[in-house]
C-alpha cells in the first residue's frame, strides 16, 4: 500500500490516546470507521470527567462552598472554550444542551412553537437533513400553522442553491441547513444561505453536527443565527450538546424545558426568565460532560481543526480513489473531497448494507448501515439504506485498506 | 472468520438468493406489512385460508437484508399447509430454530420481522413489535 | 458525642468507596452536607462511566458491530435495572432524560400542551413544588390554557390533604406532586394522592427527585402514572435522569424532542413515532450516563433502600435533637422523622444562610442556602432563603457534630 | 479559619449590623431595584440629584446577606455628593476595592448586586447582571 505523504496527523502517537482503540475485536484490530455516528473518546477526555467526580463534583451555579465553586468555574470555564472553539463573541452565546437534537429543538420550539412565528410563517429546510432536523420543524408545522418548504439535492449530492431564490419569500422566518450531511459528506455553502436568508428577515438556524468534530467553524464569519452540535462525536463524553446563538436570537427564544436554574422568579402559576444562556439550561446540566467537552475541544485545537480537515481529506480522497476500483461498488455524495467531508456512503450490489456491516464486523471493522436517520434523503436517492463509513483524526489509510479487503470479502460471500 | 459464516450459511444465502414463495397474492384473505423503523428492512405477508382453516397459499413480498428476507421465505415454507392453530402457536423460537443461526440483538430485529408480520396478519392485538 | 448503636449503614466503608471523600477543604475534612442538590459518587460508579469509553464505546440501538451490539445491552441493560429499581412491571415504562426536570418536562409537553388536556382542563399541583414541577405547568396554561390550582402546606410543613377534596373535579387532568419536599423533606402520602387523582379520572405525576435516592420506591403499590428522578442525586453521573410512565400514559404522550431514535419513519413534513419508550429518546443518548445510573442502582440496591432510609432516620432524628437544643436556630418541616426524609432547612437569628454556607464552607462543611428551586413555597413562609443540610448514606453522627459545631461559630460572627 | 475572618470583616460586618443610609425615600428622582434570582437578595436604591447634578440624597432599602447588604450600606457612603458624571463613571471595581474582601464567584454577585442597580437607576441600558 502506498504510504501517505500527506497525512498531516500523528496517527500512531493519537491512537496511543484512545484506549479503546488497543482492544481487539472478534480477535481483530478494531477498525472504528463510524465515528460520524459517534467518535471514540482521548484518554484526557475520559480522565477529565472521571477527575470531576472524584475531586471536585458539586452543583453548579448556587453553591456557596469551595467544590461548587470549582465545579461552576470548570464548567463556565467549558462555555468558555467552546465559544472560543467556534469564534463566538462571547462565553454568553453558548447553551448546553444534551444533543444536537435537544438544541435544534429548543429553537423550534423556542422561537418556532412557543416562540415569534405565526401561522402560514414559512420554514425553509433541505433533503438532505438529518431527521434531527426535519421532526422539530414538523412539530412547529402542526401545533402553530408553519409551512415547510424544502430545498433540493443535486443527483450529485450537493444542493441546489437556485432553489432559494423561489423558496425564500417575505413569509420566510427560519432557514435551516446542515453545515454538512451525515450522508453524502456534503458540505453545504452555509455562509451563503445565512445571507439570503438575513435579506428576507430570516434566521439561519444550521446543524453542525457533523462539522464542528471535523472543520474550523467561525460562527461570525459564517453570520448564522443559530448553529447546534454534539459533544459525543467530537471526542466529547454522551449527553452533552451546545446550541450557539447570537444574543439577539437567544434573546427572541423562549425556554423550552421549565425548571430550576433557567429561572429570575417562580411564583404560583407566572415565572419570569433567568438571562441568557441559564435561561435554556433548566435543571441540574450534565456537568461531567461539559467539562469533559471542554477538554475534547481543547484536544482538538491542539492538533489545530485545519489540520484535522486535512488529514480527512487525504483519507477521504484514498478511499475514493479506491473505491472507484472496486467494481460492483458504488459511492454517493460529491467526490470532489474540498466539498466534502470524511463521511462516504456506498452500496455494493446484491448485498444489503446490513449484511455489508455484519460481515465487516467480522473483520473487526466498524460501519454502519440503513438510513443513517436521513429518510427523506434516501427516498430522493430512492436508496432503502445504504452502508457509511466516516473517518476521524484517529484513522490512517491501512484503515482505509481493511475496509476495502473487507469489502471483497463482502462480494465474495454474495457473489 | 467463522462468525461470518455462522450467519451466512449456505441455507440463508440459498433463500435470500433463491426466495421462496415471493410475489403478490391478489385478493388474499389476511395481509400485514410491516417493517423495521431503524433498518429499513421491510415484509409484506399474504395468507389464504381453506374451508378447513388451513393456510392454503402464502406469499410474501418485501426489501432488505439477507436475515429479514431469507427470515421470511423460510417462515412461508414453515407456514404452508398449517391449520390456523397452529400458526397462531408458532412462537418466535420456532422460527429461529430453523434460521439456526447466532444472531445478536440488532440482526434479531431483521429475523423476526417476518414472524411479527404473521402475527399481524392473524390478527394477534397484542403482536410485539419485532 | 454519643455513639450511635442504631446507624445501621458501615459509614466507614462506605466512605472508603468515594474518591472525593478523602479530600480535605480549605485543610479541614470534607463534609458534604448537600446531597439533595446532588450526591457525591462512587468509584463503582465512575469506574462504569470510564469503563464505558474505554472498552466498548458505540452509539446505542442502530449499530450492527460488535461495539455496538455491547453498548446497546449495557444501556438496556441498565433500563432494566432502574425498572427493578422501582419496581416497574416492564423495561418499557422507563424513559431516559437527562434530569427530573426533563422528564417532567416530557409529561407537561407531551401529556398536556401537545397531548390531552384541552383549555379549561385543570392541573393541581401543590405548593411545596420544585420550580421543576412548577414551570412546565404554566406552559400548559400559557400555551394551552389549561387552568392551574395548588394545594397549600400546614404550618408544620405537610399538604394539606383536606383541599383535595375541593380542589379535585371532574375537570381536573393532572395532578402532580412531590413524593419528597427538597426544603422541608417532608414525605407526601402520594398513593392516597395517586388514588384520588384517579377517582376523579386525573392522572398522577410525581416528582420522585428527592425520594429515589433516599427510600425504596414501588410504583406498582403506588399505582403514580408518571414519575420522575434524576441519576445525579442517587449517586449516578450527571446529565441521565429517568421518567417512568405506565404504558398508557406512555403511550398517550406526545414525544417532547424530534429527532433521530424517535422516529418510526420520517417523510418531508410528517413522521410517525418509534414505539415506546423510544419515541421519547430523541437523539443520541447519555448512554454513559445511562449505565453509570444502573451501576449507582446496583450499589444502592446492595446497601439495601429500607436500611438507607433507616440510616438517614437516624441521622435526621440525631441532628434534629441537636438543633432542638440550639438557641437561635429554627428548623422547618415536620419534626418526625418517619414523615421527614433527611433534608433539614434551618434558619440562624440575624444571619442571613448565604453567611452561614459561607462560614460553614470555611470549616470544611458544604451545606446549601437560598430558595433551593422553591421559591412559592419560601413566600408561603415568608422566608426570604434558608440553609439547608441533607444526608446521604455517606453521612454520619459526626458530620452531625460538625455542623453543629460550625452553626455556633456562625452565631460568634454574627453575635 | 482566616477564611471566615477575611470575608466577615469588621468593616462588613459594622455595616450589615449598622446599614447607613437605609430607607425610603418617597418622591425621589431615580430609583432602581435589582434581585439576585439565586440568591433572593435585594436591593433598591433612591437618589435624588440637586440643581448641579449632583448626588443630594441616597438612601437604599433591601434584604440579604452579610455582603449584599453592607456592600449597598458602603455604596451609598460612596455616592453622597457625587457629581454626577462621576457616578457614571464608577465602575464595579472602585465598590470591590472599597470592600476590600476576597470574594468568591457566587459571592461576587451578592457583592455586585447594588452596583447593578445603581447602573440601572441612572439608566445605563447595558447595565449587565450583577
Ligand atoms: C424535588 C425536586 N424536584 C426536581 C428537581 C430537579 O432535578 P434536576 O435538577 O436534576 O432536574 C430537584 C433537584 O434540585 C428536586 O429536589
Ligand atoms: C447531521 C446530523 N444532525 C444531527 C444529528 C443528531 O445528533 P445527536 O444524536 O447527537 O442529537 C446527527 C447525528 O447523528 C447528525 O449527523
Amino acid at each position: 500500500m502506498a504510504k501517505p505523504a500527506k497525512v498531516l496527523l500523528n496517527v500512531p502517537a493519537i491512537k496511543a490516546d484512545f484506549p479503546i482503540l488497543q482492544r481487539k475485536v472478534h480477535d481483530r484490530r478494531l477498525v472504528y470507521l463510524d465515528s460520524a455516528a459517534t467518535s471514540q473518546k482521548p484518554r484526557q477526555v475520559i480522565d477529565a470527567t472521571s477527575d470531576f467526580y472524584a475531586r471536585y463534583n458539586a452543583n453548579v451555579h448556587r453553591a456557596i462552598y469551595e467544590l461548587g465553586e470549582e465545579a461552576t468555574r470548570e464548567y463556565e470555564g467549558a462555555r468558555e472554550k467552546i465559544a472560543a472553539f467556534i469564534r463566538a463573541k462571547s462565553p454568553n452565546e453558548i447553551v448546553f444542551t444534551k444533543s444536537t437534537t435537544e438544541s435544534l429543538n429548543v429553537v423550534a420550539y423556542g422561537y418556532g412553537l412557543k416562540g415569534k412565528l405565526q401561522p402560514g410563517d414559512e420554514i425553509v429546510g433541505t433533503v438532505m437533513e438529518h431527521h434531527s432536523n426535519h421532526v422539530p420543524w414538523h412539530f412547529v408545522k402542526d401545533h402553530k400553522g408553519a409551512v415547510l418548504k424544502y430545498v433540493d439535492v443535486t443527483d450529485e449530492g450537493t444542493l441546489r442553491m437556485e432553489q432559494y431564490d423561489e423558496l425564500l419569500t417575505k413569509r420566510t422566518k427560519i432557514v435551516t441547513v446542515a453545515l454538512c450531511s451525515n450522508v453524502l459528506g456534503t458540505i453545504n455553502p452555509v455562509k451563503e444561505i445565512a445571507k439570503r436568508a438575513h435579506e428576507v428577515g430570516a434566521v439561519c438556524v444550521v446543524d453542525a453536527a457533523q462539522a464542528a468534530p471535523h472543520m474550523s467553524i467561525d460562527v461570525q464569519d459564517l453570520d448564522v443565527d443559530f448553529l447546534a452540535f454534539s459533544g459525543h462525536k467530537m471526542l466529547g463524553p454522551t449527553g452533552i450538546g451546545v446550541l450557539y446563538g447570537k444574543p439577539e436570537a437567544l434573546e427572541a427564544t423562549e425556554p423550552l424545558l421549565g425548571g430550576g436554574e433557567m429561572i429570575r422568579e417562580v411564583h404560583l402559576g407566572r415565572a419570569s426568565w433567568n438571562d441568557v444562556p441559564y435561561r435554556f439550561e433548566g435543571g441540574t446540566p450534565n456537568i461531567a460532560g461539559a467539562i469533559g467537552l471542554g477538554v475534547a475541544a481543547d484536544y482538538l485545537t491542539k492538533l489545530g481543526m485545519d489540520a484535522v480537515r486535512a488529514h480527512e481529506m487525504e483519507i477521504t480522497q484514498y478511499a475514493l480513489e479506491k473505491f472507484e476500483r472496486l467494481q460492483g461498488v458504488k459511492t454517493y455524495g460529491p467526490k470532489d473531497v474540498k466539498k466534502k467531508a470524511g463521511v462516504l456512503a456506498f452500496t455494493i450490489d446484491n448485498a444489503h448494507p446490513h449484511d455489508v456491516a455484519s460481515i465487516l464486523d467480522v473483520e473487526g471493522i466498524c460501519i454502519r448501515s440503513g438510513h443513517h436517520c436521513a429518510q427523506p434523503l434516501m427516498e430522493r436517492f430512492d436508496l432503502p439504506a445504504t452502508a457509511r463509513a466516516s473517518f476521524y483524526v484517529y484513522n490512517d489509510l491501512e484503515d482505509v485498506d481493511a475496509l476495502v479487503a473487507g469489502i471483497k470479502r463482502v462480494q465474495e460471500v454474495f457473489a | 472468520m467463522s462468525a461470518t459464516y455462522d450467519l451466512y450459511q449456505e441455507q440463508i444465502l440459498d433463500h435470500y438468493k433463491h426466495p421462496r414463495n415471493k410475489g403478490p397474492l391478489p385478493g388474499a384473505t389476511l395481509n400485514a406489512k410491516d417493517s423495521n423503523p431503524l433498518c429499513g428492512d421491510e415484509v409484506i405477508l399474504h395468507l389464504n385460508l381453506d374451508g378447513s382453516h388451513r393456510i392454503s397459499e402464502v406469499r410474501f413480498e418485501g426489501q432488505g437484508c439477507a436475515i429479514s428476507q431469507a427470515s421470511a421465505s423460510i417462515l412461508t415454507t414453515m407456514l404452508k399447509g398449517l391449520p390456523r392453530a397452529e400458526v397462531e402457536a408458532l412462537n418466535q423460537d420456532a422460527l429461529l430454530k430453523k434460521l439456526g443461526i447466532p444472531l445478536s440483538v440488532v440482526r434479531l430485529k431483521c429475523a423476526l420481522l417476518s414472524h411479527h408480520v404473521l402475527r399481524l396478519a392473524i390478527g394477534d392485538k397484542k403482536a410485539d413489535r419485532a
